[in-house]
């Protein structure tokens, strides 16, 4: 069994050893052990704070084998993108331009810095062990932030996005970068995101990028096609959260040009499909369910404090007040009868 | 006798004439009659002051007195910009620098500017290639410094003159192919074209707007900016000679340089001087090269020759008070030919 | 009875005499015979043209008391704003400012001359003489269009706008144009409105208005009360295209500053909640219905040639296959038992 | 007897006591002794060309020689921009027209630039006012064109001055109310402090950076863009007789004109002369007041004084070479005090 729980300081050590495998500048966890104590610590004041207040909280989960106590992915969700500062991306905008005389009129791709998804949360720092790509696991921890959202939505911005890492080529190098983000930072891809630690809401971005519309034809053909593209290594978020409802479209990483996927909570699964149903303990014949009744289910608990999500099997719910759980998952969820807990189909 | 002067009407053909010289790339010397002769009612005007100054175009033409044929033209535009905005981008500087992370970037812009509009301009010089002798294009263009050294009042504060920028040996512009080519989807010679027809405004229409960072640019159209043509390489440096810079105004097409000098800064200006008219009496000790012009504006006239002013006066023989239609005790307004 | 149908050729008197009466720069509707000579045309070419091309083409309805063909007002929409050029309008941007240092980071607002409406279907030319504001019938005629445009979605964008009227003083001032489009135009707003003849998609714009964003703050106090406000006298189509799912947010007008109200199709009622019907000849009982279980629908014809809308009294229609009309109003729409309509809530 | 003179390092204290006289509003003399002592620790290395060019700032104190006060100081920096950001608007043009409605707009706006950025700056100008007398004020402005002549090969292309703009009697800018403060929500005198804290930079970041035109600007503000403050208006003059000009450059905060020149223009560099000094033997027939500087860099030394300069050759008493520290057949180099 597969459960997810909010980090906790003993999680420290096998976090500090997942990170060591870790392709540079690709994914958003922190790296670094100072990194990482600074996460889970804020992780813990996050979970622990009182549930009306929405800002600084930014909250990591723990993908953990129930059976074995082994960690296998992590994930995180912030209240809010810009809470240290202003959350920068690129807008891409579209300039018409027009002449009459010549009878020309045509479009022009610009980008421009924008601090449009401040306001936005975040999520960021999915990992998930090579061997549980493309599980149901997977996409329970992705999930699992968007239930905890829901669950708690006070909490969160009516609007979510995620900055996906975007292409580099083997040697780590940024064709976007090369084109765009070197000319101002006079430093290579990896080196700045080091240095930024992954951050786009410091005030360092706005003193050195560009103030004025990038005009897209204007970068190399590598660095335009480039834009939007995702790392090969971030596919397996990108369908999830593609298939939870997120869209790539208007903005991308102002560094490596990956794609950013946003959507408003009810576009989400999690939000506009989740079941807020009672807990019951499944009586002997529910577990005998016959798999062309058989569907699988996410599961998460109602609260912040001691926050659990698991999968289960269980009949159609659509149409039902309660959701049978075995003790097993109960006591994994630490959850009893008559507790609420919300589920969404697989 | 070699004399710059003031066009007349009845020079029309003469100027019909040296257009069907000129070839391609001078876009305000079309061999087109109704042009010409349009153009030459307007400095014939000018020359009268019956028009406003802002209005005025000042066209010289060389004349070869023994023959009376036109041998050159030269004008001056007395400003611009005023009927269709004058486009230019103007390199600027924007400067990134982040203390935390001891970055320090100082970049160049491009700035779609019209910040000329209403600058005199110098244009249409064109010298007949039978001509192309002695003194004969230094007289031609610098004729025109003396004028506005004589006039200053008629010109604005600023005096430009657009040159040629680079090109290739086949004619494509590694400036315009970096950067214009994207907005329109055609050549430099098409742009070119449309330039010469007058459309230069309605190209500059579908120019980037935004402040562009050079840096965007790749390098061999950055390596070009503000550099002439090969061709138009000697005509810089005599219009550096007397005065104008290169102040970061360059062409949106090709990004050939845009000289420039506030007027009261030019060499005429400041170092041409009046002085009278005597008739020879005995050889100059240190005669050398200069430049002689009459002080009517009506019937403006200068020549070039050897000669040396000596405690405010000037001696001028018979034929060359004649060419500039003075005579003894006339004032007449000097400078040397080079600097 | 009301009934909404295509302009004819035989209404040009009758607009000119309706036009006569209107608020100088307030209507988007032609004003002078020549106009509206122009506008008739082009709607009998719009309503005639093959149903599977979305362009040029703008529909002009004509709203008509049945019992005495006095014509009540009319109403417009176009396939697409920017068929005959670029629609411009002012985006409301907004923009991040930050100084670490000062420990400031506000955000500004900013107008963009922008081009993004421009493949949008636009709502426009609407007017109801005064004695029927409020009424079912100005409902009718605002609605028709979209009802035909729900029943020919592939004459239309997914997305439609309009642009209402902003506010101007008792002397047709706008503090809107002096701050801001007087000092390119240099000309009084009624006499630019004149000369562009109220058009938001030709040349000149481009020409004039100001290509780089306008800072809020630095307009008049009264210029910036104006932004987004509506003419008092376009608060009737306001208050209607509210209703329909219309929302005022992002967009104003760049000469006086009014709200242009946008929606996908999908949030307006007439696409998400109109009900595609059968007609049934209404049996003598239907018309004893009794006025608790009578409802106000908008029944409109699916067909473009011959368009025609009108007002009923129904039962609740969410559950029916049917509709059932009496015949003078079967007379009216020119359909026959059997024939599709399309039935909305008022 | 007065002389301007390169600062040195017993200068502290002479200095320090100046800089408390100087009251509000020079941000770059404050009574500091920490600041000033680094600073006249850059100076010396300026002066004995320790340190790059671009890094150097010269500083020059006015001695009383017959008590050996400090009277006065005046600096240039040798480049700006390098260390932070330096922000100017910058005035420009843009038209809009449109042949169909028959309306051309010529409009001004105003440009965030860091274009001056590496500028040379004449800065620092303070004369104790028991000293304001004479031509002391002058000398001490002037006495750094008279450096750069000499060493004009340490000076970038561009020499500027940034002089302070309008203010209404109670110390409010039109330009500061009706523009930055939208921006900052802080009034002009708040701004300014900041400023002379060295925080100019950190507000320039909260301007807005598009280009905006001036017209959208109340009257008021637009009228003061490029006027000093009354107090302001000799000291403007003075620059402009030595060649520095308007050039729509002006400062973010008040709109206070930044004047400019290219070092080539000044008028020091175009007429000042280097002449032979020889000892006073006839009384000069045609003396006038003239700035006469030393050669050298590591001492440099300029008085002002009638005198009249013939074939070369100028007589200096014997008070007077001691001042320069030169003595009969040095060199020196002199121009006329005035214009």
């Amino acid at each position: 069994m597969f459960i997810v729980r909010p980090v906790a300081a003993s999680d420290i050590p096998a976090l500090v050893e997942l990170a060591s495998g870790l392709t540079q500048g690709v994914h958003t966890m922190a790296k670094t052990p100072a990194a990482i104590e600074r996460a889970v610590e804020q992780s813990l004041r996050s979970f622990a704070s009182p549930s009306d207040i929405s800002g600084e909280e930014n909250y990591l989960f723990i993908l953990e084998n129930a059976s074995n106590g082994q960690l296998i992915g992590s994930a995180a969700i912030a209240a809010s993108a810009g809470s240290k500062g202003t959350f920068f991306s690129f807008r891409n905008d579209v300039i018409q331009q027009v002449s009459r005389d010549l009878n020309i009129s045509h479009s022009v791709h610009a980008l421009t810095l924008c601090a449009d998804l401040t306001s936005y949360s975040q999520l960021s720092s999915f990992f998930v062990r090579r061997d549980h790509h493309a599980q149901p696991e997977a996409a329970l921890l992705s999930r699992a932030r968007l239930m905890f959202a829901a669950c708690m939505p006070e909490r969160f911005s009516d609007n979510f996005f995620v900055s996906l890492a975007g292409y580099t080529d083997a040697q780590g190098h940024s064709p976007f970068w090369e084109a765009l983000g070197r000319k101002f930072f006079q430093m290579d891809f990896l080196q700045a995101e080091r240095l930024v630690e992954g951050a786009r809401n410091r005030t360092l971005i706005v003193e050195l990028m560009p103030h004025y519309p990038v005009y897209v034809p204007l970068l190399t053909g590598a660095a335009q096609a480039a834009m939007g593209q995702v790392h090969a290594e971030s596919e397996v978020p990108f369908d999830l959260l593609t298939k939870e409802g997120f869209a790539a479209d208007e903005f991308i990483d102002i560094f490596d040009g990956g794609p950013i996927l946003e959507a408003n909570k009810n576009a989400l699964t999690s939000f506009a499909h989740g079941l807020k149903l009672q807990v019951d303990t499944a009586s002997d014949d529910a577990h005998a369910l016959h798999a062309s009744q058989s569907h699988t289910y996410l599961v998460a608990t109602n609260r912040a404090a001691d926050f659990r999500a698991t999968i289960v099997q269980s009949r159609a719910l659509e149409h039902a007040q309660t959701v049978q759980l075995s003790e097993k998952v109960m006591q994994a969820l630490m959850v009893a009868d008559g507790d609420d807990v919300l589920c969404v189909r697989w | 006798m070699i004399v710059v002067r003031a066009i007349r009407t009845e020079d029309l053909d003469g100027l019909m004439y040296l257009a069907t010289q000129v070839g391609d790339g001078m876009t305000t010397l079309k061999p087109d009659t109704t042009m010409l002769s349009n153009r030459i009612a307007v400095a014939v005007a000018s020359f009268a002051e019956q028009i406003p100054p802002e209005q005025r175009d000042y066209l010289f033409v060389m004349e070869d007195t023994t023959n009376g044929k036109i041998a050159g033209v030269s004008a001056i535009k007395s400003a611009v910009g005023l009927d269709e905005p004058f486009y230019n981008y103007r390199i600027g500087t924007l400067v990134h620098s982040s203390k935390e992370l001891n970055v320090y970037s100082r970049m160049d812009t491009l700035y779609l500017s019209n910040d000329l509009t209403g600058c005199a301009e110098l244009c249409s010089l064109f010298l007949h290639p039978d001509y192309r002798t002695g003194n004969n294009g230094k007289l031609l263009s610098k004729s025109r410094f003396l004028f506005i050294a004589q006039f200053p009042h008629l010109f604005s504060e600023k005096l430009i003159a657009e040159l040629r920028g680079f090109q290739h040996p086949d004619g494509s512009s590694p400036f315009w192919d970096n950067l214009g080519r994207h907005f329109f989807k055609m050549d430099f010679s098409r742009a070119d074209d449309l330039s010469s027809l007058g459309k230069k405004s309605f190209i500059a229409e579908l120019m980037p707007r935004h402040p562009l960072y050079v840096a965007y640019l790749p390098k061999e159209a950055q390596d070009v900016i503000g550099q002439v043509h090969v061709d138009t390489a000697p005509a810089r440096r005599l219009l550096e000679q007397e005065g104008l810079y290169y102040e970061g105004f360059v062409d949106i097409f090709d990004a050939g340089p845009v000289l420039q000098a506030r007027v009261n800064e030019l060499r005429s200006v400041r170092t041409s001087e009046v002085v009278q008219v005597v008739d020879v009496s005995a050889p100059a000790p240190a005669a050398h090269a200069m430049l002689v012009a009459n002080t009517s504006i009506a019937d403006y006239r200068i020549i070039a020759t050897d000669v040396a002013p000596a405690n405010g006066h000037i001696q001028l023989n018979a034929e060359q008070q004649q060419a500039l239609r003075c005579s003894v005790s006339s004032a007449v307004r000097t400078m040397s030919l080079n600097t």
